[in-house]
C-alpha cells in the first residue's frame, strides 16, 4: 500500500509539488503524465524517501526496504558481472542468501540473462541492461516499483518485453507508480491515470479500459486547458 | 532595502573612525623601545588577526545551525562573513610580513600568528571556491556548511600544531593569559582600533548579506 | 551498520582492484614522488636521514590526495549513488564502507610505498617498523577520514580533481606536522615516548574528525 | 631605537587602502545586484 498525503516541495522559488495526495493499492498502477519539469521526478523521489518533503508526507507500507526504483540510470556497476551486482544490491536490502539464490534464478530465467549472468555489465547493450536493472529493482521482491521514464533509450522490442515483465508484476499484488512524458508507453499497463503540470495533479482517474490515443487528448485537453 | 543602508552607514562610520585610529596610534602613542616604530603596525595587525579567526568560528557556527534549521538566512550570513574574513585576512597577511621584515629581518617567518592566518585564509578561499563549483542553492548551502564546520574544528588544532612547530612570534603580548604586559595608553590605543575594526566587520558582513539577498531577488533560481 | 558497511566497501575494492588503473597509477605516482625528492636535493648538502621525514610524510599526504580523488567518482560513473541512498542502509554505513574502502586503498599504496622509501634513501626502518606503521596509520586515518567527506561533496562538481585537494590539504597540514615530528623522532632512535604529545595530537585529530565526518556525512547526500 | 618609520607607513597604507577598497567595492556591487 502506498500513501501520499498533501506533499509538497519546492526548490527555492520554484514548486516542484503542490498539495499531491493519492492512496494505491496492490495490483494498482498508476501512470503519472505531465511535460519535463512538471515535479514528476520529485513525485517519485519524496514517494521513495530519497527527498524530505517539505510538507505533507509519504508512506510506504514496509519503508525503503520494499521499494523497487527504475530509472534511466540502470544504478548497476559496469565492473562488476551482473550476478555481481545482483548479489551486492541483494546484500544491502538483507536478503537472506537462500531466497537470494531463489530470487536470481528466476528473475534471470525471466529476462532472458542467463547467457550474461557472468559478463561484466559493461559489455552488455542497452537493452540488456536495461533487463538487469529491473532484475536489481526486483531481486528483493520489493511491494512497490517506482519507474521514472523507464522506457528511455528502448527499442520497440527492449520496450515491449518490458512491459510484459511489469505487467505481471502488476499482476504478483505490487503497486506501481510510473512516470513519463511519453503517454503511449505507459497507458497500457496503467489501472489509473493522473496528469501532472508545475507540481499539481490536473486531475486523476480510472482507466476504465480506455486506449492510448483517447487518454492522449485527455492528456493534452488537461495539461493546456487547466 | 533597508539592511543595506543599515550596513553601508555603519561602514561608513567605521571608515570614519579609523583616521582617528591612526593618528592616536601614530602621535598618542608612546614608541616601543626596542622595536621602533614598526611595532605600531600591531594596532592594525592584532585587530585584523583576531577577526580573520572569529570570522572562521562564526561561519562554523552559522553553518551548524544552518544543518538544524536549514534557514538560507544563515547560509547567506555565512557566505559573507567568510568574504570578510579574506579580507581581514588579507590584512593580516601583508601587514604581517611588513612589520616581521625589520624586527626578524624575513618577509614571510613560519611563525604561528601568520601560518596560521595563512591557513585560514586559504580555507576561507576554499570555502568560496565550493560555493562557486556548485549551482543548486539548496546543494552549495549544504556542503558550505559542512566545509564550515569542519574549517572551525581544524582552528585549534592548527593552534596547537603552529605553536609547537616552532615560533619567531614574540610572545602574544595581549592575549597572554596573565595580566597583559602592555602599558595603560597601548592598550588603550589596541582596544580603540579593535572596536573600529569591529563596526567595520559589522558594516562589511551586513552589506555583503544584503548583496546576496538582493541577487537571490534579482534573479531567483529556476 | 557494519555488515552493510563492509558489503559496501568489498564492493569498491572490488571494482577498484579489477580495474586495477587507480591501484596501479597511485603506486607508480607514489615511486615517481620519491624518485622526485632523490633527485631534488643535493645528497652532498642534505644527509638523506634529516630529510626522510618530511619526504616519507610529503609523499604519502599526495598518494592518499590521489586515492581520495577516485573515492566518489565510482558512484558518479556508475551513476549508482540513488541506489544506495535509496537502498534501507544507513547513510554512516555508506560512509563507513567508503572509509574502509579507502583506506585499504591508501594503505595498499603506503604498504608498497614504505619499503621503497626505505630503500631508496637508506633509512633503518626495520627496527622501528611497529611504531611507524602506527604513526602511518593514525596520520592516514586522519587524512582518510576527512577525504572521504569531502570527495563525496567535490566529487558531483565541474573540477572535482583541483577542489578536492584545495579544500583538504589545510586538513592535512596538522596531522603532517605531527606525524613529521613523531617520525623524526623515531627515525632518530629516539624513545617513542618523546614523540607522545604529537601521538596524542593526531589521536584527537582522529577521533574528532572520524566523529564529524559520520555526523556530517547525511547532509553531503540527503536533500 | 631601531629607525624603521616607512614601515609602519607601508603597513598603514595598505591596510587602509585594504579596508576603503572593499568598502567602495562593496558599494560598487550592491549599487547593481
Amino acid at each position: 500500500m502506498l500513501l501520499a498525503d498533501g506533499l509538497r516541495h519546492a526548490f527555492g522559488a520554484v514548486r516542484a509539488l503542490d498539495d499531491v495526495s493519492f492512496t494505491l493499492h496492490p495490483g494498482q498502477t498508476l501512470a503519472v503524465f505531465g511535460p519535463n519539469g512538471a515535479g514528476k521526478t520529485t513525485l517519485l523521489k519524496v514517494l521513495a524517501g530519497l527527498i524530505q518533503p517539505r510538507g505533507g508526507r509519504a508512506r510506504i507500507e514496509g519503508g525503503r526496504s520494499a521499494v523497487g526504483w527504475i530509472g534511466h540510470q540502470p544504478q548497476l556497476y559496469g565492473q562488476l558481472t551482473v550476478w555481481e551486482n545482483l548479489q551486492f544490491w541483494a546484500g544491502l536490502y538483507d536478503v537472506p542468501e537462500p531466497a537470494f539464490v531463489r530470487r536470481e534464478r528466476d528473475l534471470v530465467a525471466r529476462l532472458g540473462l542467463q547467457a550474461y549472468e557472468h559478463q561484466r555489465v559493461r559489455e552488455l547493450s542497452r537493452g540488456l541492461v536495461q533487463r538487469v536493472a529491473i532484475a536489481r529493482a526486483l531481486i528483493h521482491d520489493p511491494r512497490v516499483l517506482l519507474l521514472d521514464e523507464p522506457f528511455t533509450g528502448l527499442d520497440r522490442t527492449a520496450a515491449e518485453e518490458f512491459r510484459a515483465v511489469l505487467a505481471a508484476q502488476a499482476a504478483a499484488g505490487r503497486v506501481t507508480v510510473l512516470v513519463t512524458h511519453n503517454v503511449e508507453e505507459g497507458t497500457e499497463l496503467a489501472t489509473d491515470i493522473a496528469f501532472m503540470r508545475s507540481g499539481r495533479f490536473v486531475d486523476m482517474a480510472p482507466r476504465h479500459g480506455r486506449g492510448a490515443a483517447e487518454i492522449a487528448d485527455a492528456y493534452r485537453r488537461a495539461v493546456s486547458g487547466g | 532595502m533597508r539592511l543595506l543602508q543599515t550596513g553601508r552607514w555603519i561602514t561608513v562610520i567605521g571608515l570614519a573612525l579609523l583616521p582617528a585610529v591612526y593618528v592616536r596610534a601614530i602621535s598618542f602613542t608612546p614608541v616601543e623601545r626596542m622595536q621602533g616604530a614598526a611595532q605600531k603596525i600591531f594596532y592594525l595587525h592584532v585587530p585584523a588577526a583576531i577577526w580573520t579567526e572569529s570570522a572562521m568560528v562564526l561561519v562554523g557556527v552559522a553553518s551548524i545551525f544552518f544543518l538544524f534549521l536549514k534557514d538560507p538566512r544563515l547560509d547567506r550570513f555565512a557566505e559573507a562573513s567568510a568574504e570578510v574574513g579574506i579580507v581581514f585576512g588579507s590584512i593580516v597577511l601583508t601587514t604581517g610580513p611588513i612589520w616581521g621584515k625589520p624586527i626578524w629581518g624575513t618577509w614571510w617567518t613560519w611563525d604561528a600568528r601568520l601560518t596560521l592566518t595563512l591557513l585560514l585564509f586559504l580555507m576561507y578561499v576554499g570555502y568560496l571556491l565550493l560555493r562557486g563549483a556548485v549551482t543548486d542553492p539548496g546543494l552549495r548551502a549544504r556542503y558550505a556548511a559542512v566545509l564550515g564546520i569542519c574549517g572551525m574544528c581544524l582552528v585549534p588544532f592548527v593552534h596547537l600544531s603552529v605553536y609547537m612547530f616552532r615560533t619567531l612570534h614574540p610572545q602574544p603580548i595581549v592575549l597572554k593569559p596573565s595580566a597583559p604586559s602592555l602599558p595603560g595608553s597601548m592598550l588603550a590605543t589596541l582596544a580603540f582600533s579593535f572596536v573600529v575594526f569591529t563596526v567595520l566587520f559589522v558594516g562589511f558582513v551586513t552589506q555583503r548579506y544584503a548583496l546576496s539577498l538582493l541577487r537571490e531577488q534579482a534573479a531567483p533560481h529556476a | 551498520m557494519l555488515r552493510h558497511a563492509w558489503r559496501l566497501a568489498r564492493k569498491d575494492l572490488l571494482v577498484e582492484f579489477r580495474s586495477r588503473t587507480a591501484i596501479l597509477s597511485a603506486v607508480v605516482f607514489t615511486v615517481l614522488v620519491l624518485m622526485v625528492f632523490n633527485f631534488g636535493r643535493d645528497p652532498t648538502a642534505v644527509a638523506a636521514v634529516d630529510l626522510a621525514p618530511s619526504i616519507l610524510w610529503v609523499t604519502f599526504t599526495f598518494a592518499a590526495m590521489l586515492a581520495l580523488n577516485r573515492a566518489f567518482q565510482l558512484e558518479l560513473e556508475n551513476q549508482a549513488l540513488d541506489g544506495l541512498l535509496l537502498a534501507p542502509v544507513s547513510r554512516s554505513s555508506i560512509y563507513l564502507g567508503k572509509l574502509i574502502a579507502n583506506l585499504v586503498f591508501v594503505a595498499t599504496v603506503e604498504g608498497i610505498g614504505l619499503p621503497l622509501f626505505a630503500l631508496f634513501f637508506n633509512v633503518r626502518v626495520v627496527p622501528v617498523h611497529g611504531p611507524l606503521v602506527g604513526i602511518i596509520a593514525l596520520a592516514t586515518l586522519g587524512f582518510v577520514a576527512v577525504g572521504t567527506l569531502f570527495s563525496a561533496m567535490t566529487a558531483r562538481t565541474r573540477f572535482a580533481e583541483l577542489l578536492l585537494p584545495v579544500l583538504l590539504l589545510p586538513f592535512m597540514i596538522p596531522p603532517l606536522i605531527w606525524a613529521v615530528l613523531a617520525t623524526a623522532t623515531l627515525l632518530a632512535g629516539r624513545p617513542l615516548s618523546e614523540a607522545g604529545g604529537w601521538l596524542r595530537l593526531l589521536a584527537a585529530f582522529d577521533i574528532l574528525f572520524v566523529a564529524l565526518a559520520f555526523v556530517l556525512f547525511p547532509a553531503t547526500v540527503n536533500e | 631605537m631601531p629607525e624603521n618609520t616607512p614601515y609602519m607607513v607601508a603597513a598603514y597604507i595598505v591596510a587602509a587602502a585594504i579596508l576603503v577598497g572593499y568598502a567602495v567595492l562593496l558599494y560598487r556591487r550592491t549599487l547593481k545586484p
